[in-house]
């Protein structure tokens, strides 16, 4: 997985000097078959389920959950520090955006400039406590932050419209859902060319060397301090955002919802999608968002015989709720099959495709290259 | 009484018996710190599966007969241990050589996943929880103690003296500390670092239970989340604010976070500050953590 | 000229003194060890001079600017390249990202730019892929170029290193034992291409090594530290035969006992015994111990000096030498053995 | 038949093989000393011995009873103790505790006492500090406190990793005599070492480099042998010849 980090996909297919494990090439061609296995879910994301009613929500939801996916990655994923707050970076670009929207009649594109400034504000706030608190503190203290935020801040009257949640209505031209999903997809594809700026410069790896040892990153002269809260910045900037997409997508922004569950949710969706791997985590967020939508009703019915036939512990009411905690079940059982049995999440999964796809040839076993110890020097180990 | 008194004393009382119920969850995070370097975020939802299970005993739901209420307090204790032991086995031994910050991961983890379970068990709404004991210990105007604080305040100061004990007197106790501070030579002298980590969880898989049935009885209703939301939090903060390896050093935090919460938030407006109790905890602990990390009565740094 | 200065440089941690007015000079283009027993304090000086401790007095001077308090990180950009004892390396990125990391410093760019991706950007990203090839050509490192460097050999590691060191451009090049991890051929080897390296870059060094023979055939002046102190410093010949030197290697040997063992004929012939032996075993050479995964890279544990307290506590050696001890051994053989010699 | 016979031992870490099938024996009642350079393969092959890496080829027997595949603790119950590289005591412990804890697997309590003070006969400085806690005492202080503490199990074989790092010479020579004296009362040692003074007390030597044994053989050979001594020890005084 790490190895993903370092030589991405796109750099193995650019680069042509590696001529000790070159396939043999097959010029222009061998692309064809790869754009034809490609063909149909393009179709099929891009067209296909965004003009169903239903389905264009849910994608638009799955890029913002991308959005903080990524967000969420260059934390933890490249910089290691571990954030379990990022619910209050995204609340805070939420609530901003419908505020300023609503109450002060901000136009509706300068509303994402102050989302992501407050969410990056914030997020510096965070990185200087990250800088002398590190490790589990900082896990504890991110989570308290986010828990503080949802019931100070997120409370707070003239912010809430006194409880009753901020509206925050789309210009015109977005009202159609379809139009909404391509509007989020684009600021996808922004933040996947930032996110894919980043490790493809000096920036990113500074990160990955501070992450992995402060001392060494110092002695090749990376200044420390300055890149971790770079790193902070450019997080809280990308998650406050996403806040405002989503005040848009839902029309109304409440505390509710934007609490410790969320916030969990963040690091479990990036968990199981494969810290490090923009691709792992893109399908992560997006599996999450779809979650409900996936999981139609012949589910929902056989985990719900099972319970109420094999355990029918509590069932006195004799309505067991599937429904409100299915998505929670699955993403925990995903969390830990994950962090226990295959930390390197769906992206180490999806690996053979993945390197098909970028021009190798076709093979299950990982690339040799990686060494042995690529597993065990994951990001989520690491 | 006059207002001050009311003001004051009042909540600042049963703030002090809330921090009870914080101290003893803290004991078991303290525990688990103490003997693994470990911040278990499943601590609270672990109490509150337990406290299920007996309120599920006590009204005899299920398969579950209808037990007396002592019985059905011991259910829900062994329940707690037996799932101590599960996550030991299931999701912390996996992880026994991966950094810590991937086990507390995996304990958040734990939290989604019993939260969903008592989702599947319990339907979306509270539903009532046992009471131990009912009735007044002490009352007087505003001011009023129940039995059911009367036993929080003894059980954990009787656990608290207890852990502390058991940690310098005992050879399991010893042999804990030393498998947190170089588990390699722990494992030389012939120690099976295995089963004192088993043995640590199910203790506080237990501590865990007791508070979260004590608590969800003063609380008189339970639901999925309800405790983590609650005492989770303001449990960490006590923990960190005593000195995380320090045992009593929890019940000490504990009753000072359960005042200073209880006094922040019955004299600080809403409209002024929302949440004031939380942004006091938060202010608390960031203080504690950047000036005295090792807390206020532990030694460690 | 002098490029670094150390004057009367002190650090204590705790009720340690680890450093103790150390001065030391390194003139351009010298190549300067610093030697002495485990504990000496030779990474703590290190880390005083490349700025990652701050010291509790005296100054360290680079090319006559005061530089006792500059971050390591603008030290590095200055032009001062360092290595660590238990290597310092990004270890789950390969060689080829490790050496483009180690030119952050140089890069050419800013961190704006980088991110939008503008021309200049990438351009200048090219030239530090360039100068990372070709640094792995000059290492004899190119097989490894694209492999994780974290499943590679200790001495493979120690040589990627003194790469990374190489590629932030440095003028002053700080090496911290490079030879751990390499076989004596392997050593010889490195030393060839310090003096390499020298000319080609016109680097100064300044080099702590255990291997001594290394430090007597490459350096123009040695450093000698023992408990914090400067024990001894001057040309290799004459640090080699200084007395003082010698004890503070040797355990307290009489060096005059040690030069005398082997002197006969006899024991020119038993080491060519031996050395047939040895070479005998190690026609197949194995793979060297790899570095574990999570080993701290933390190179301060093995360096902390022993407390002074503890030579005190120490029982005293009993009266005789322990020249005088070996002696009487090989006299008398020990009891056991002569029981077990007669079954 | 030797004490300790290691045959064609094959391990290492992760799937990266250190040591490459080494074989050797120590008889009973003798000191053997394990030199080489850095990453040679001497840490390995006594954590190995240890039963804290797993063996992947080869056998280890111990008084003629194979040992290999037990896990750290049936290698303490058959015998064999290791004092550690990095001495790793436990730092927030005090001194009698470290000790106790060291004869773990051992149940009579007058037998542990009467072994407690057995330690304080060889190292009487730990004696003095019996209650302080073991990360407040002095390197050395630490290196005879894992060495007593390795003790505590009463092993018939005693294993000691780098005893003199981070000693200055006087109290490597300490330690050394307290090894040599603790060997005259019945243990087998096995010391690895980079420090030379060691030689005197070692009975057989051996030198590892790159995960295979290139030299094995009595003490006094080793000593003899300037070439040996320059090639794997830098000794400067031998250099010179």
């Amino acid at each position: 997985m790490s190895a993903e980090v370092y030589a991405p996909p796109e750099e193995a297919a650019a680069s042509p000097a590696k001529p000790h494990r070159a396939p043999r090439s097959y010029g222009p061609i061998r692309w064809l078959p790869r754009i034809l296995f490609l063909l149909p879910f393009v179709y099929w994301v891009l067209w296909r389920i965004p003009n169903d009613e239903a389905g264009a929500p849910i994608l638009a939801d799955a890029c913002i959950y991308a959005i903080v996916g990524l967000s969420l990655n260059i934390l933890i994923g490249y910089t290691g520090q571990l954030s379990l707050g990022h619910n209050g970076f995204f609340g805070i670009g939420a609530f901003a955006a419908a505020y300023s929207l609503t109450v002060r009649d901000v136009p509706f594109a300068a509303t994402f400039v102050i989302a992501g400034l407050c969410g990056a504000l914030f997020a510096l706030f965070m990185g200087f406590i990250a800088l002398r608190i590190t490790g589990l503190y900082l896990a504890l203290i991110t989570l308290v932050f986010g828990l503080t935020l949802e019931e100070s801040l997120f409370e707070v009257e003239w912010l809430t419209n006194s409880g009753a949640g901020q509206p925050a209505d789309r210009p015109e031209w977005l009202f159609d859902d379809r139009n909404f999903f391509y509007f989020c997809l684009s600021f996808l594809l922004l933040a996947v060319y930032i996110d894919w700026r980043l490790l493809r410069s000096k920036t990113g790896r500074a990160l990955l060397a501070l992450k992995e040892n402060e001392r060494v990153a110092e002695a090749f002269g990376i200044n420390v301090t300055a890149f971790k809260l770079l790193a902070f910045v450019l997080s809280g900037t990308l998650a406050g955002v996403a806040g405002a997409l989503l005040a848009y997508r839902i029309g109304i922004v409440t505390a509710s919802g934007l609490g410790f569950n969320l916030a969990l949710t963040f690091v479990l969706m990036t968990v199981v999608g494969g810290l490090g791997s923009r691709l792992g985590v893109i399908l992560g967020a997006s599996l999450f968002a779809s979650l409900t939508f996936l999981l139609d009703e012949t589910w929902v019915g056989v985990v719900q015989t099972f319970l109420v036939k094999v355990l029918s512990f509590g069932n006195h009411t004799a309505e067991i709720n599937i429904e409100g905690s299915i998505v929670g079940f699955i993403g925990a059982l995903g969390l830990l099959l994950t962090i226990v049995l295959n930390p390197g999440g769906i992206a180490q999964q999806i690996r053979p495709i993945t390197r098909w796809l970028s021009g190798k040839p076709f093979s299950l076993h990982d690339d040799k290259d990686t060494g042995p110890g690529s597993v065990e020097g994951s990001s989520v180990r690491a | 009484m006059d207002v001050m008194a009311i003001e004051i004393v009042v909540p600042a009382v049963s703030g002090a018996v809330q921090g009870c119920v914080y101290g003893l969850l803290g004991l078991g995070l303290v525990l688990l710190y103490k003997s693994g370097r470990i911040f278990n975020f499943a601590q609270a939802e672990m109490g509150a599966f337990a406290a299920f299970m007996t309120a599920f005993a006590d009204a005899g739901s299920g398969i579950l007969p209808d037990m007396p209420v002592w019985a059905a307090v011991f259910f829900g204790m062994i329940t707690g241990i037996l799932l101590g032991l599960l996550v030991e086995r299931v999701v912390v031994r996996p992880l026994f050589s991966a950094p810590k910050v991937t086990v507390v991961v995996a304990t958040a983890g734990v939290f989604l996943f019993l939260y969903a379970i008592e989702g599947f068990l319990s339907g979306p709404g509270p539903r009532s929880a046992t009471r131990i004991i009912d009735g007044d210990l002490y009352t007087n105007g505003g001011l009023r103690i129940t039995n059911l604080g009367g036993i929080i305040v003894l059980v954990l100061g009787v656990l608290a003296v207890l852990s502390a004990l058991f940690f310098s007197r005992t050879r399991m106790g010893t042999a804990i500390i030393a498998v947190s501070q170089e588990p390699t030579a722990t494992r030389l002298v012939g120690i099976s670092v295995e089963r004192t980590a088993a043995f640590t969880w199910a203790v506080a898989g237990l501590l865990g239970a007791i508070a979260g049935i004590l608590l969800s009885g003063t609380n008189g209703v339970i639901a999925p989340g309800l405790l983590t939301g609650l005492a989770l939090v303001p449990a960490f903060t006590a923990a960190v604010f005593g000195g995380i390896t320090a045992l009593p050093g929890a019940f000490v935090g504990g009753v000072v976070i359960g005042i200073i919460e209880a006094l922040a938030a019955s004299n600080i407006p809403k409209d002024i500050m929302p949440g004031s109790g939380k942004v006091i905890l938060f202010g608390a602990l960031l203080a504690v953590l950047l000036i005295r990390p090792a807390g206020l009565l532990g030694k460690e740094t | 000229m002098s490029v670094l200065e150390v004057r009367d440089l002190s650090i204590r941690f705790g009720g340690l003194q680890a450093l103790e007015g150390l001065n030391l000079d390194v003139n351009e283009f010298e190549i300067v060890g610093l030697i002495g027993p485990n504990g000496a304090g030779k990474t703590t000086a290190f880390n005083c001079i490349t700025g990652f401790y701050k010291p509790n007095g005296g100054t360290v001077t680079y090319r006559g600017r005061d530089v006792t308090k500059t971050p390591p990180h603008v030290k590095a950009a200055m032009g001062f390249g360092r290595t660590f004892q238990n290597v310092g390396m990004v270890k789950s990125a390969t060689a080829l990202e490790n050496l483009r990391t180690a030119q952050h410093a140089k890069a050419g760019y800013d961190v704006f730019s980088g991110l939008i991706g503008t021309g200049a950007s990438v351009r200048a990203e090219k030239k530090l892929t360039d100068k990372a090839d070709a640094i792995l050509d000059l290492l004899d490192l190119t097989a490894i170029r694209d492999k994780r460097v974290g499943g590679q050999s200790y001495g493979t590691l120690k040589l990627l290193e003194l790469g990374c060191a190489l590629a932030t451009d440095p003028d002053v090049l700080l090496l911290d034992e490079p030879t751990s991890g390499m076989g004596p051929d392997e050593s010889d080897e490195l030393g060839e291409r310090l003096l390499l390296l020298r000319k080609e870059f016109g680097l100064t060094i300044l080099v702590i090594e255990h291997h001594v023979p290394l430090v007597l055939r490459v350096c123009d002046h040695v450093y000698v530290l023992n408990f914090g102190r400067l024990l001894a410093e001057g040309e290799p010949s004459f640090i080699q035969t200084h007395p003082e030197v010698v004890a503070a290697y040797l355990g307290g040997e009489d060096p005059e006992a040690l030069a005398a063992t082997h002197e006969t004929a006899e024991d020119a012939e038993l080491d060519a015994q031996l050395e047939a032996r040895v070479h005998g075993v190690t026609a197949t050479p194995a793979p060297e111990e790899p570095v574990a995964e999570d080993e701290p890279l933390d190179d301060d544990t093995t360096e902390l000096p022993v407390a002074p307290k503890a030579k005190r506590a120490a029982p005293r050696t009993r009266g005789k030498t322990a020249a005088e001890q070996r002696e009487a051994k090989a006299a008398t053989p020990r009891p056991r053995r002569t029981k077990k010699d007669a079954t | 038949m030797s004490m300790l016979e290691v045959d064609g031992l094959r391990t290492g870490y992760g799937s990266l093989p250190v040591l490459q099938g080494i074989s050797f024996s120590v008889e009973e009642g003798q000191t053997a000393v394990i030199f080489g350079l850095n990453g040679a393969g001497k840490t390995t092959t006594v954590n190995c011995l240890a039963g804290l890496l797993p063996v992947w080829g080869g056998e280890i027997r111990f008084d003629g009873k194979k040992v290999s595949g037990k896990d750290a603790q049936g290698i303490v119950k058959a015998g064999i103790s290791l004092s550690p590289e990095g001495r790793r005591v436990w730092p927030g412990l005090s001194v009698m505790k470290n000790l106790e804890l060291g004869a773990w697997s051992r149940k009579d309590r007058n037998k542990i006492d009467e072994t407690v003070q057995m330690v304080f006969g060889y190292f009487p400085r730990l004696d003095e500090r019996k209650s302080q806690l073991a990360g407040t005492l002095s390197g050395g202080e630490q290196q005879m406190l894992a060495i007593g503490r390795a003790i505590m199990s009463k092993p018939r074989l005693l294993m000691i990793d780098e005893a003199s790092l981070g000693l200055s010479p006087k109290l490597a020579q300490t330690v050394f005599q307290v090894v040599s004296q603790i060997n005259d009362d019945g243990t087998t040692v096995v010391i690895v070492e980079q420090n030379v003074g060691v030689l005197p007390y070692a009975d057989q030597a051996l030198i590892m480099e790159k995960g295979t044994i290139t030299f094995d053989g009595r003490g006094e050979e080793l000593e003899k042998s300037g070439e040996l001594r320059r090639t794997y020890l830098g000794d400067a005084a031998a250099a010179e010849h």
